[in-house]
C-alpha cells in the first residue's frame, strides 16, 4: 500500500482526496438533514440519499489506492449498501406510516 | 408462459456463476478457488432450489441506465444536501400517490427500491389494484418528481425484457 | 517478568482499560437497578463486553507498546472468541426462559 | 495523536451508548442503543488489532443479537416503562459501583505492560499447527479442548430453550423484505464459505462463518422461508450434533492414526494431516453453530404443545 502511494502522481493524490472530501460533505450534510427535517419520512430521504452517494464518493476516492481486487471488492460493498440502503429505507417508511395509521 | 430452453438456462446458471466467481475473486484476490469450486456448485444448487436467477436485461439498455441512475443519484444527493444547509425551510413534505404502468411485482419492488434514491421522493409502499399505486412521501410537493419517477420507470421498462412475460425472481 | 511494579502503560491502553472498567461498572449498575428482566439481561451482556475489552487490551499489550515483531495474544483472542458465541447463547436462553415466563405470568389472568 | 483524539471519541462514544441504554426508561429505546452499542464495540476491536473478534461481534452484535431482543419484545408488552426511580434508589447503588470501579481500576493499573510470554510459544509452535493464522491455531489445534466443549455448551444451550420456548407470534412479512432475504441469501453464503477459507491464514474462521450465516438464516426465517430448519427436522437435529460427531471422530481417528513411537495425546493432530483435519472440523463446527444459534434465536413453533395448554 505504502508504495503504490509513493508512486501516485500529484493529480492523483489531488483529485482522491477531492473525492474523499465531496464524500466527507455529502455525509456531513445527510447527517444535519436527519437532525433538520421535521418528521422520520424526510429523515429517511437525507439518509438514504446522501449516504450513499457520499459512500460512492469515499470509494471512488479510495480505488486511487487499492490493486484491481481490491477495488472491485470496494464497488461491491458500495453496490451492497446502496440497495441494502434504499430497500431498509422504504421498509423504516414502511413501517413508520402503518404506525401513524395506527395511532 | 413459455418454459425457457435448455441453452437459456444454462447460460443464466453459466452468467450466476461468473457472478458468484467474480465475487469470490473481489473477497480473495484471485485465491482459493479449490475451495471456491464446492462452494460455488452449493450456490448454483441453492439458486436452482429456491429459484433466484439474474433478471433477464436487454444489454443495449444497460450503459443508459447506469448513466440514467447515476445522474439521478447525484442529483438526488444534491438536493437533499442543499435542503439540509440552506438556511431556512426547505421542505414541504406531502403524501403522493404515482400510477405504475410495470406489471410484474418484482420490477415494481425494483421501480420502488430505485425510486428512494431519486431526487425528492422516497417509495413507502406498493398498493395492488387498478392500476398498482406507488405510494410516494415527497420531501418537496411543489418540485417536479413525477418526471423523474416516470423517467426511471421508462428506462427500467427498456432495460428489462420480461416486463410482459414471467418468471422473472428478484 | 517477575517483578509485578507499576509498569508504564501507554496513554491508549489505559484508555481502553479505564473504558473496560467503566463499562463492567455500567453493567453492574444496570444489573442493580434495571427494573425489568430483559433489562437485566442487557446489563450481562454489557458486563461481558467489558471483560471481554480488558481482555482484548491485555492481548494487545505487546503491540502498543511497540516491540518488534509483536502481535496480540492469539490464546486470549480464542477464549474471547469462544466467550462470545457462549454469550449469545446464553442470552438466547435467558431470553427464552423469560418469554415462558411472561407467558405463565399472562395466561392465569386470561383463564376463567 | 489523532489515533488517540479517535480513541478517546470511541470510548466515550461507547460509554455513552451503555449508560444510555441502562438509563433509558422505555425498553425499545434501550435494546436499540444496545444493538449500537454492539457495532462500536466491534469497531473497538478492529481497533485494538483483533479483527477477528471484530467479525464476530459485527454479526453478532448487528444480526443475533437485534434479531433475539425484538423478538423477546414483541412477546411482552411494549408499552412497559419503568416507574422512575426514587434517589436513594439510584444513589445507593451508584456509590456501590463507584467504589467498586476505584478498586477495579486500582487492580488494573498494577498490570505489568509487557506481553504474556504465550504470545511466544503460540508463534513457534505454528509451523506444526496446519494453518497460519495463530488464533484458529489455538482454536482448533492447541486448545481444541475449548472448542469442542464450547459446542458442547452451545448444544446444552439449545436443549435448554427448546422445551421453554414460547410460542411464536404470528409476524407478517413483507413481499419487498421476503425478496431482498431471498436475494441477500447466496451473498451471504459465498461470504461465510470466503470466511471459513480465509480461516487458515486470515482473520475468520469457523466461529464467524457460522454466525454469519446464523444471522442471514434468521432473517430468512422471521420472512417465514426455510420452514424446514426446525428441530422437527431429522436432519436438521443431525446438523447440530454434526459438529461434536465430526470433532470427536476425527480425534478418535487422529488417535488411532498415531505411530506407535510417539505418546498418543488426545485432541492433537499429526503435524503433516492438520490442514485438512482443521478444515474438515471447522466445515462441520460452522454447520452445527449455525443451525444451533438459528433455532436458538428463532425458537421453536411447538404447536401442538401450544394447543393442549390453551385448553
Amino acid at each position: 500500500m505504502t508504495n503504490s502511494a509513493e508512486q501516485l502522481s500529484a493529480l492523483s493524490i489531488l483529485l482522491s482526496s477531492l473525492l474523499l472530501l465531496v464524500g466527507l460533505f455529502f455525509f456531513i450534510a445527510g447527517s444535519i438533514g436527519m437532525l433538520r427535517f421535521p418528521d422520520s419520512f424526510s429523515r429517511l430521504h437525507a439518509v438514504t440519499k446522501a449516504d450513499s452517494l457520499g459512500l460512492g464518493s469515499i470509494v471512488a476516492g479510495l480505488m486511487f489506492y487499492g490493486d484491481l481486487w481490491q477495488n472491485l471488492l470496494l464497488l461491491l460493498i458500495w453496490l451492497l449498501v446502496m440497495a441494502s440502503g434504499s430497500v431498509s429505507c422504504q421498509l423504516l417508511a414502511r413501517f413508520a406510516k402503518t404506525q401513524q395509521d395506527k395511532a | 408462459m413459455a418454459m425457457p430452453t435448455q441453452g437459456a438456462v444454462f447460460i443464466r446458471y453459466a452468467a450466476l456463476g461468473a457472478a458468484f466467481s467474480l465475487c469470490w475473486a473481489a473477497l480473495t484476490g484471485g485465491r482459493g478457488w479449490w475451495f471456491f469450486l464446492p462452494l460455488c456448485l452449493l450456490l448454483l444448487l441453492w439458486c436452482y432450489w429456491d429459484k433466484l436467477s439474474l433478471p433477464p436485461v436487454r444489454f443495449k439498455a444497460v450503459p443508459g441506465f447506469l448513466l440514467f441512475f447515476c445522474r439521478q443519484l447525484v442529483l438526488g444527493a444534491w438536493d437533499v444536501a442543499w435542503r439540509a444547509l440552506a438556511p431556512g425551510k426547505k421542505w414541504a413534505p406531502q403524501w403522493q400517490r404515482y400510477d405504475v404502468s410495470m406489471t410484474q411485482p418484482a420490477s415494481q419492488r425494483l421501480l420502488a427500491s430505485m425510486v428512494s434514491l431519486l431526487p425528492g421522493t422516497c417509495a413507502v409502499n406498493i398498493e395492488t389494484g387498478q392500476p398498482d399505486v406507488l405510494l410516494l412521501h415527497v420531501l418537496d410537493g411543489d418540485a417536479d418528481w413525477r418526471s423523474g419517477v416516470a423517467a426511471l420507470e421508462q428506462q427500467l421498462v427498456k432495460l428489462l425484457c420480461n416486463e410482459q412475460r414471467q418468471g422473472s425472481t428478484l | 517478568m517477575t517483578e509485578l511494579s507499576m509498569t508504564e502503560l501507554s496513554p491508549q491502553l489505559l484508555l481502553y482499560i479505564a473504558t473496560a472498567a467503566c463499562l463492567f461498572a455500567i453493567g453492574v449498575y444496570g444489573f442493580i437497578v434495571g427494573p425489568q428482566t430483559l433489562r437485566r439481561i442487557l446489563a450481562l451482556n454489557i458486563i461481558s463486553a467489558g471483560i471481554f475489552m480488558l481482555m482484548v487490551v491485555l492481548a494487545y499489550r505487546g503491540l502498543a507498546n511497540g516491540q518488534a515483531r509483536a502481535s496480540p495474544d492469539p490464546v486470549l483472542h480464542a477464549l474471547i472468541l469462544t466467550g462470545l458465541v457462549v454469550a449469545v447463547s446464553a442470552t438466547a436462553f435467558a431470553l427464552a426462559l423469560l418469554g415462558r415466563l411472561k407467558q405463565t405470568q399472562a395466561s392465569p389472568e386470561h383463564q376463567p | 495523536m489523532s489515533l488517540l483524539l479517535f480513541d478517546t471519541a470511541l470510548c466515550l462514544l461507547l460509554l455513552a451508548l451503555a449508560l444510555a441504554s441502562m438509563l433509558s426508561r422505555q425498553l425499545v429505546n434501550a435494546v436499540m442503543l444496545y444493538i449500537a452499542f454492539g457495532l462500536m464495540m466491534a469497531l473497538a476491536w478492529a481497533r485494538l488489532a483483533a479483527p477477528d473478534l471484530a467479525l464476530a461481534e459485527a454479526a453478532i452484535g448487528a444480526g443475533l443479537t437485534g434479531a433475539l431482543c425484538f423478538s423477546a419484545l414483541a412477546r411482552q408488552q411494549l408499552d412497559i416503562t419503568a416507574a422512575a426511580l426514587s434517589w436513594p434508589q439510584r444513589l445507593w447503588p451508584a456509590t456501590f459501583v463507584v467504589l467498586m470501579l476505584g478498586g477495579i481500576l486500582a487492580a488494573l493499573l498494577q498490570l505489568p505492560s509487557v506481553a504474556s510470554p504465550l504470545v511466544a510459544v503460540a508463534q513457534a509452535e505454528l509451523i506444526n499447527s496446519g494453518v497460519s493464522h495463530p488464533v484458529t491455531a489455538v482454536l482448533l489445534n492447541f486448545r481444541s479442548w475449548d472448542t469442542l466443549l464450547e459446542l458442547v455448551v452451545l448444544l446444552l444451550a439449545l436443549l435448554g430453550a427448546l422445551p421453554v420456548a414460547p410460542a411464536e407470534k404470528s409476524a407478517t412479512s413483507w413481499s419487498l423484505g421476503l425478496s431482498w432475504s431471498r436475494l441477500l441469501a447466496p451473498m451471504v453464503i459465498l461470504l461465510a464459505g470466503y470466511l471459513l477459507w480465509a480461516g487458515a491464514s486470515q482473520p475468520g474462521g469457523a466461529f464467524q462463518a457460522g454466525v454469519l450465516l446464523a444471522a442471514g438464516a434468521v432473517v430468512l426465517r422471521l420472512n417465514q422461508q426455510l420452514n424446514w430448519l426446525s428441530w422437527c427436522n431429522f436432519w436438521v437435529r443431525l446438523l447440530v450434533v454434526a459438529g461434536i460427531a465430526v470433532f470427536v471422530l476425527v480425534a478418535l481417528l487422529a488417535l488411532w492414526l498415531t505411530p506407535a513411537n510417539v505418546d498418543a495425546v488426545w485432541l492433537s493432530w499429526p503435524p503433516l494431516l492438520a490442514g485438512g483435519i482443521i478444515l474438515l472440523i471447522e466445515v462441520f463446527a460452522t454447520l452445527a453453530i449455525a443451525s444451533t444459534l438459528t433455532l436458538l434465536v428463532v425458537g421453536e413453533p411447538a404447536p401442538q404443545h401450544n394447543r393442549t395448554e390453551s385448553v
